[in-house]
């Protein structure tokens, strides 16, 4: 009886493993369901999978609800390809990007007055289209502006499970720099990862035609 | 990590003071940018700089690229003007009546929002020095891709079947079906024409007769015969015309009514 | 001493790991060598990384000289996903099909001679692959065309028990389906149901290539 279980989980190990391997995108729980029948824990064989992997040149890593193999972050230095000459990210559009990473949810006024500048239009365009952000909802004040978030495509890129493991996260929050601790203008929202926060509508209609593409899905 | 991305953060290196005034504004990514990198020049903690020293520093600045260039975009203004007020404030002190923020407050103000660009500057660039997919972590170098095979099943109905059957056998004859187009004698023009043509005559003679330039056409026949015959009957009934058939199926003979017989 | 021996078998191992996980391409000793530094036996290691993969979702091969990660070979089934879309037939093979219905054997010629319109090539393609006309033989006429006629699995889906249910014309119009006023010279056939019809020849077994896949069976 034992034994049967445990070849059970070995085999929807082995499926699990097949399924992430062969894609380069990081997968959730529910795409992974299908294949090894709807009775498995497909959480639990992922941590396991996860454990086994542990220690070796290649992980199962999470990534938000995602899950996808990827090389040890120890052996970075081994691998260092010449890359391609990518476009480096403008001043302005890394600024941007912590900001939603550090302040999410965000609206584009608040961004704004943390760099104390105009955000072009082009800024958000470009780090949505990278995939790294995203349209959340729309904020519960006069003029109701959009949100913004960032997607797991994002902790994907930056190697991160989670946003709590965002690097001086706790730092920041120690140093009251993302709490409001001034006059109302400057109060800061915390970050916050979940579906939509209680000053947050979700978006209309309209909204999504232009965030479907760049939505974490 | 590579150099270009670090760019941003490592340029601003503190020009020498006298280089300040040739400092282009266009540089600068607004008054609060600007302000920080005065701030820098300080080489204090932020937290310990001196908000006064400051507002005078970015005041000379503007003033002297206003004095080069007419152009300082407006954000600059403003700024400007908010520090001299800051400045005011800082200096002169507080009235027990006054509502407005008291100088401190207002350059705390300002210390937070510095110190806050500040730690979204070392963010981005912690986050850029993150080992990032495809710089120091990589995913699969030969992906294998779900291959799926798309089967179409198709749908349609006996009655779908039908339809586009029947459909298209009528298509071409429904499309040469017009209506004919008759030629139809009223009752009015009927009696006209009957009275012209029996004019004055008192001879008994068959409508056909009389009709016979209009029966030339045989689709317009039943509709003359029709009309001069209801006609005619209307006009024996006025008393205007004399109406004989001597036999079944022979012809209508009509002369005009004499008024004086009998 | 072993243990020092050991531990650098295993980062060897780590590192070769890594190193094929990312590449996209296969990779020979030659190449993984200076990842792992020259003293290194290359070929000792790949054996042993490929001992630890055996059995498991995803096994290193080896391709001539070349080295890979590859999904199991009993596991590819995974990587292939059937998905099947119900669509309705376009009004195109809908009249062409059911001229074939009626007229059958019918040539491309004269099914378009009906419809009045040309034929494209797909409908009649799309028509084969849904399984319900299929090529019949060939008319003993100049050109020798191909006649084509309908499947049992037509009538299957149709739910005909032979082509003689097919109504007739004055079912056609006592249904509504045809007006009442049509020219006498409209006719409608009776389709013709057995094998071959006298004016046809069998197909050329040239032909059959391309029919058998389509055959009513």
């Amino acid at each position: 009886m034992y034994d049967d279980r445990q070849e059970v989980l070995e085999r929807h190990m082995r499926i699990l493993e097949a399924v992430l391997f062969a894609s380069n995108e990081p997968l959730d729980a529910n795409s992974l369901l299908p294949f090894v029948g709807d009775g498995a824990r497909v959480g639990e064989l992922l941590e396991a999978l996860q454990q086994r992997y542990a220690g070796r040149g290649v992980n199962l890593v999470r990534r938000g609800d995602k899950w996808a193999f990827r090389t040890a972050d120890d052996l970075g230095f081994l691998l260092r390809r010449e890359e391609s000459e990518t476009r480096p990210l403008s001043r302005a559009a890394l600024e941007t990007l912590s900001i939603i990473a550090y302040h999410q949810p965000a609206t584009r006024a608040e961004i704004e007055e943390v760099r104390g500048v105009a955000t072009g239009k082009g800024t958000l365009d470009l780090l949505m289209e990278a995939g790294w952000i995203r349209m959340r909802g729309r904020r519960r004040t006069p003029g109701r502006p959009v949100t913004y978030g960032t997607t797991d495509a994002f902790l994907d890129h930056f190697g991160l499970e989670s946003l709590s493991d965002l690097p001086g996260m706790d730092e920041l929050k120690g140093s009251g720099l993302l709490s409001g601790r001034l006059p109302a203008t400057l109060q800061i929202p915390l970050p916050f990862d979940s579906a939509l926060r209680d000053d947050e509508d979700p978006l209309e209609p309209d909204d999504l035609g232009s965030d479907e593409d760049h939505a974490d899905d | 990590m590579t150099t270009a991305q670090t760019d941003w953060f490592e340029t601003p290196t503190p020009p020498a003071d006298e280089d300040v005034m040739y400092v282009d504004v266009d540089g600068y990514e607004g008054p609060l940018d600007l302000l920080l990198d005065l701030a820098r020049r300080q080489k204090v903690d932020l937290a310990a700089i001196s908000v006064l020293a400051l507002a005078e520093q970015y005041l000379a600045f503007i003033e002297t690229v206003r004095e080069k260039r007419i152009e300082v975009a407006a954000d600059y203004l403003v700024m400007a003007a908010w520090l001299a007020y800051l400045k005011s404030r800082l200096m002169v002190p507080q009235a027990r009546s006054d509502d407005e923020p008291s100088g401190e407050m207002l350059a705390a103000m300002l210390q937070f929002r510095l110190k806050r660009l500040e730690a979204m500057r070392q963010a981005a660039n912690r986050l850029m020095n993150l080992p990032r997919l495809g710089s120091r972590v990589y995913a699969r170098g030969m992906p294998e891709p779900m291959a799926v095979t798309r089967t179409n099943i198709w749908e349609a109905t006996l009655y779908d079947l039908l339809k586009a059957y029947a459909s298209q056998r009528q298509r071409g004859i429904t499309e040469d079906y017009s209506p004919i187009q008759r030629t139809v004698w009223s009752l009015h023009d009927a009696r006209d024409i009957l009275q012209r043509l029996i004019g004055e005559s008192f001879e008994w003679v068959a409508m056909d007769s009389y009709l016979v330039d209009y029966l030339a056409t045989p689709a317009e026949r039943a509709t003359v015969r029709a009309s001069s015959f209801a006609s005619s009957l209307e006009l024996v009934r006025l008393g205007q015309i004399d109406l004989r058939q001597t036999e079944t199926f022979g012809p209508l003979l009509m002369r005009r009514h004499k008024a004086d017989c009998s």
